[in-house]
């Protein structure tokens, strides 16, 4: 096996990964940093996002409205030291990414331009038109290339963590090309490896989002946190799943049902103005427009579709020009996969799975509970997301937390001087080849990936969607261990070692079903609706015995075990979320 | 790597190429078909001509577009080559370049001479 | 729900047991509004787990998916089956060598785009605390278009100078290190002139344009290269006038 | 190793057959033949012109030859060809912002097309043909 000695891991160059390791180059440059990611770091799914990310930075603004927004927005499941904190970095981040050269869009004046986005009092979103994750991702990858510490390992499937006594000292990856199992041994690991939305099977996310990190520390024994928070995007276009941003809705973009009525303020948040009023109708937060769409559904207002139902959003009002500026690529999807032009014509949109608020637990800081361990981005739950992230904070946070996880792995390097047992570590990796090459032996596996995958994927869909009740969550949890006893027959029909996707998309699935039982099980027990977590049969928020994170343990052999744990509220007292009118 | 010195017969490609682009065209009609069907009658007899190509503004005008021309197609030539798979770039160059250098002398000759 | 049956040809390699590519034909059961993707997707769930090839976003961002459709360099999640017959001829992206299947080897394109150091190189750096650099929407708009590449290489595979000449840096590279001189914040032009104005730079590409015809974000590669031609040239002249550059 | 990339080969000599694309870029390629040719011919034209009435009728009888002829309407259709293809790519290599515009592209390439009459306009009436 080919070991790569190394201070600090980092698996993912996404955008959280990328941040991760130009911190560690700009803190300390002598450290050596090992860059792993599966995909080239541009396709990583930050790529993909479209809105912008929310900082304050103009003069009406402050920190406490951002701070406030994103606690009533999360439901109060937040962790107000560490959205405090995010708050207050958050301003400075972007800075620094304009400075490494981020495209943001622009006021006359050459100061960056900020748009409104749901849930948010005031315009604090800065943008690059609605390419702004693509922008930020390849700026960071861009700037990264500067540093010679960074050392990149692109096409490289990380499998397991390395752990010594408690503590994580490396991972062990597949160079995909060769199929050569690489060990990669340091002193600390980052991970920054991305959601896990391709557990559900209508998602904006890319197929790269399997939720491998999260599994890999799940197993290794880190708790995964409120993993029964899936946020639902209100607006992804009907079969694709392909998301059009919030930002649609932020340039004055309105939801009509099938009788062009702008049924959101049957739902608290009215009044319907003509003009985007922040806070309110289309400008609300993601969790209860997503559900204002299921009521509607039920009512039978809706508008069938061969791909199911749909309502519309009109952005026709909005004129050529401003789409054109503004929401480019939004005219492009939405043409060419569903043939509507939003210059003239409706566009059809449904509720799609979009973000996970849940993830590796982490601190402030950044650090797990393991020693050597630390996490950054969508893969941890710091948590600053709660029960239900407010649009345009994400791309915010996996450059606070990825900054912050760098700078403190750095730190932590520091103090643990030389470390002993590599011999272990290179034992132990040989134990991970193995089950690798066991996959490849394994003779007369019954089960297919495919079909594995889409019973997990409908399973979740049918028992623990939008909203969910105890019938629906048990079945699902039935069913997802079902699908977890069938996993371990899987049959892999591919047995080269060249860029073998077969084999990725095997891992990939067993990363899932592990994600996904956590999801279905942490739902079933948090007996309240809070934030995106929606209950038929327990409407109401319960305070007294649920305003609290759920942990799941790693269970190698049934359910993983779930304890709670406190939230951290500093400044703001849980109170009724106020959206519409009511919340000016 | 080192700058190239690509920029300079480009240059006189990227000139050449624009002005032969507006004249030549009109200029092959004047001295290449227009005579053939006798569209001219008198303009192209020996005393006009000698007389139009007699005047420095003219000699001037048609200096510049000649050579520049025959640099716009030597380097045009140069990448010809290339493309046919022809990979002496640096005999090539000398050769492509070398006879637009003799075609501008040549150039400069004649019209003292007339 | 329209269903049609689409004959895919698809060049297979398979390093451990082929000696050379070859064509394996599937025939798909298809949507009327899928992509390309589309139907890979489907082969590889139901009829072919040994097929490989790269995809991620679905929706032309990620710059995954580049491969040869009839033989036209094109992102298959941006094929629509609706614009093609029911035979549909699949290979992976021409002038790069062959991983496996549809998955080429990359690592020239990587290089090449590090060399052209493309990233801010500011006057002085600016501390943070100072905000950020004003930049008017005109100053934004000067590099804006060549900001948008998402390095899918169809440009590399439509350009017949870069099969010519594999030194050659290409279109992509070469746009985005005008990208960054374009950017009002950066003044690193004359240190990436070395490279982008090499023999192997700029002056490689003779401007046959397919690159900014294949381009499925109208970054105009092409453009820019000429573009940057025009201003080398004139540094290369002026550098020799006194108090020239070098 | 299990690796084993295939390169596939292009040929250096015949690669522009295989698309549309790349012959046309040929075709402009060569116009730069007949252009070099057609400078040669003025050249010696203005020898002739320097020598003599003989010699210049002598030049002139060669360019009203059928050869002669054939050649030139060659030359013309590739000085066509080049022209055209040459205001097609103006505005790539040459972009015009204004303020935050960027000139449409047709109309830079319409005011070529502007000049480009004016200009034979001209010159067929220096030359005393219209
Ligand atoms: C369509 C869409 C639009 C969005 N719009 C917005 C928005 O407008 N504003 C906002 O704030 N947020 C938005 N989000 C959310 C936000 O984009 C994501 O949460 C964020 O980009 C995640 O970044 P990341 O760095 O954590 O992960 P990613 O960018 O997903 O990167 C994950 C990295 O981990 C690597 N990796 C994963 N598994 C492995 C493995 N096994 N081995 C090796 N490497 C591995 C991958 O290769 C990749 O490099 C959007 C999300 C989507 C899907
Ligand atoms: S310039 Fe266009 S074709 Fe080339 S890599 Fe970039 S996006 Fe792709
Ligand atoms: S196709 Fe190639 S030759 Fe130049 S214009 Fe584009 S890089
Ligand atoms: S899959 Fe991302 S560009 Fe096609």
């Amino acid at each position: 096996m080919k070991v790569v000695n190394t201070d600090i891991v980092i698996i993912g160059a996404g955008g959280a990964g990328l941040r991760a390791a130009i911190a560690v180059a700009e803190a300390d440059p002598t450290l050596n940093i090992a860059l792993v990611s599966k995909v080239y770091p541009m396709r990583s799914h930050t790529c993909a996002a479209e809105g912008g990310a929310a900082g304050v930075v103009k003069e009406s603004d402050s920190l406490d409205y951002h701070f406030n927004d994103t606690v009533s927005g999360g439901d109060w499941l937040t962790d107000q030291d560490a959205v405090e904190l995010f708050v207050n970095e958050i301003p400075k981040e972007l800075t620094q990414l304009e400075h490494w050269g981020c495209p943001w869009s622009r006021e006359d004046t050459g100061k960056v331009a900020v748009r409104p986005f749901g849930g948010m009092k005031i315009m604090r979103t800065w943008y690059a038109a609605d390419k702004t994750g693509f922008h930020m991702l390849h700026t960071l990858f861009q700037t990264s290339l500067k540093y010679s510490s960074i050392r990149r390992f692109d096409e490289f499937y990380t499998t397991d963590l390395m752990i010594d006594d408690g503590v994580c000292r490396g991972c062990t990856a597949i160079e995909m090309r060769s199929g050569e199992m690489t060990l990669f041994l340091g002193k600390t690991v980052i991970i920054c490896s991305g959601g896990a939305g391709r557990i559900f099977p209508f998602t904006t996310n890319g197929a790269i989002k399997t939720g491998d990190g999260m599994a890999m520390a799940y197993r290794a024994g880190v708790p995964l946190k409120d993993m029964e928070f899936v946020q639902y995007h209100p607006t992804g276009l009907p079969g694709s799943g392909i998301l059009l941003t919030e930002g649609c809705r932020g340039e004055g973009g309105l939801l009509v049902n099938k009788d062009g009525y702008r049924y959101l303020q049957d739902y608290d948040l009215g009044p319907p103005d003509p003009w985007p009023r922040l806070k309110a109708m289309e400008l609300g937060p993601r969790d209860r427009l997503s559900q204002a769409f299921y009521h509607e559904q039920k009512k039978g207002r809706t508008i069938p579709s061969k791909w199911g139902d749909v309502v519309h959003l009109d952005m026709r009002h909005l004129g050529e020009k401003k789409i054109n500026e503004r929401l480019p690529l939004v005219r492009d999807l939405s043409r060419s996969y569903v043939g509507a032009d939003p210059v003239t014509d409706l566009v059809p949109v449904r509720p799609v799975v979009h973000y996970m608020m849940g993830g590796i637990h982490t601190d402030i800081n950044a650090a797990t509970p393991m020693s050597g361990l630390y996490a950054a981005g969508e893969c941890a739950c710091v948590s600053i997301n709660g029960a239900n992230r407010l649009g345009s904070n994400s791309l915010g946070e996996l450059l606070v937390f990825g900054a912050r996880a760098g700078r403190h792995a750095v730190e932590y390097v520091k103090t643990v001087g030389t470390l002993e047992g590599d011999a272990r570590i290179e034992k132990q990796a040989g134990d991970a080849e193995s089950r690798i090459k066991s996959l490849f032996k394994r003779t007369g596996g019954k089960q297919r990936v495919a079909a594995l995958r889409r019973d997990m994927n409908m399973t979740l869909e049918e028992g623990c969607g939008i909203y969910r009740d105890e019938n629906s969550l048990i079945d699902t949890c039935t069913r997802i261990a079902d699908v977890r006893a069938r996993y371990r027959d899987v049959r892999l029909e591919d047995k080269s070692n060249v860029y073998n996707t077969d084999l990725y998309q095997t891992l990939e699935l067993g990363a899932m079903i592990e994600v996904a039982q956590t999801v279905a099980i942490s739902a079933l027990q948090r007996k309240e609706s809070r934030g995106a977590h929606q209950r038929l049969d327990f409407t109401a928020r319960d305070d007294e015995n649920y305003l609290k994170h759920t942990m799941a343990f790693y269970n190698p052999n049934g359910d993983p075990r779930i304890d709670y744990a406190d939230v951290t509220i500093t400044k703001s007292q849980p109170a009724a979320r106020v959206y519409g009118g009511a919340a000016a | 790597m080192a700058r190239s010195a690509k920029a300079v017969p480009w240059f006189l490609f990227a000139a050449g190429g624009t002005v032969i682009a507006f004249i030549l065209p009109v200029m092959i009609f004047i001295t290449g078909i227009a005579p053939a069907i006798g569209l001219f009658g008198d303009a192209l007899s020996y005393e006009t001509m000698h007389a139009f190509v007699g005047n420095w503004l003219i000699k001037l005008i048609l200096l510049g577009i000649i050579v520049l021309a025959a640099w716009h197609a030597a380097h045009r030539l140069r990448v010809c080559a290339h493309d046919f798979g022809i990979r002496a770039d640096g005999a090539v160059s000398i050769v492509v370049y070398g006879l637009a250098a003799i075609a501008s002398a040549a150039t400069v000759v004649a019209l003292l001479m007339i | 729900m329209s269903e049609r049956q689409i004959e895919l040809e698809v060049l297979r390699y398979r390093p451990e047991m082929d000696d050379k590519p070859f064509f394996q034909t599937y025939s798909v059961p298809c949507q009327e509004e899928w992509v390309v993707l589309d139907a890979l997707n489907y082969v590889k769930d139901e009829m072919d787990r040994t097929l490989s090839y790269r995809w991620s976003c679905h929706m032309f961002v990620c710059g995954s998916c580049g491969m040869a459709i009839n033989g036209e360099p094109k992102l298959a999640c941006k094929a629509f089956l609706r614009d093609y017959q029911t035979k549909i001829r699949i290979e992976p992206l021409s002038n790069f060598p062959i991983e496996r299947d549809l998955v080429i080897v990359q690592d020239d394109f990587i290089e090449k785009l590090e060399s052209v150091k493309p990233y801010i190189i500011p006057k002085q750096e600016k501390p943070i605390d100072q905000g950020e650099y004003l930049q008017t929407p005109a100053q934004l708009k000067a590099y804006k278009q060549y900001s948008m590449c998402i390095n899918c290489l169809l440009c590399y595979s439509a350009c017949p100078q870069y099969a010519l000449e594999e030194k050659f840096i290409g279109p992509a590279a070469l746009a985005l290190a005008h990208r960054y001189n374009m950017d009002s914040r950066d003044v690193g032009r004359s240190a990436r002139e070395h490279v982008v104005a090499s023999h192997d730079g700029i002056w490689a590409c003779s401007f046959v344009g397919a690159c900014s015809q294949v381009c499925p974000k109208d970054v105009d590669p092409a453009g820019a290269i000429q573009q940057v031609k025009f201003t080398s040239a004139v540094d290369y002249l002026t550098s020799f006038l006194p108090g020239g550059k070098r | 190793m299990s690796r084993k990339p295939y390169h596939r080969e292009v040929s250096k000599t015949t690669w522009f057959l295989k698309q549309s694309r790349y012959q046309h870029y040929m075709l402009h390629e060569i116009s730069s033949v007949f252009v070099a040719i057609y400078v040669g011919v003025l050249i010696v034209g203005l020898f002739r012109l320097a020598q003599g009435p003989e010699a210049w009728s002598g030049w002139l009888a060669a360019v009203t030859s059928p050869i002669g002829v054939i050649f030139h309407i060659l030359v013309f259709i590739f000085s066509i060809i080049h022209t055209t293809s040459w205001f097609k790519a103006v505005p790539q290599a040459m972009r015009i912002q204004r303020g935050e515009e960027i000139v449409p592209g047709n109309l830079i390439i319409g005011a070529h097309y502007g000049v480009w009459a004016v200009v034979s306009v001209v010159v067929l009436l220096v030359a005393g043909v219209a």
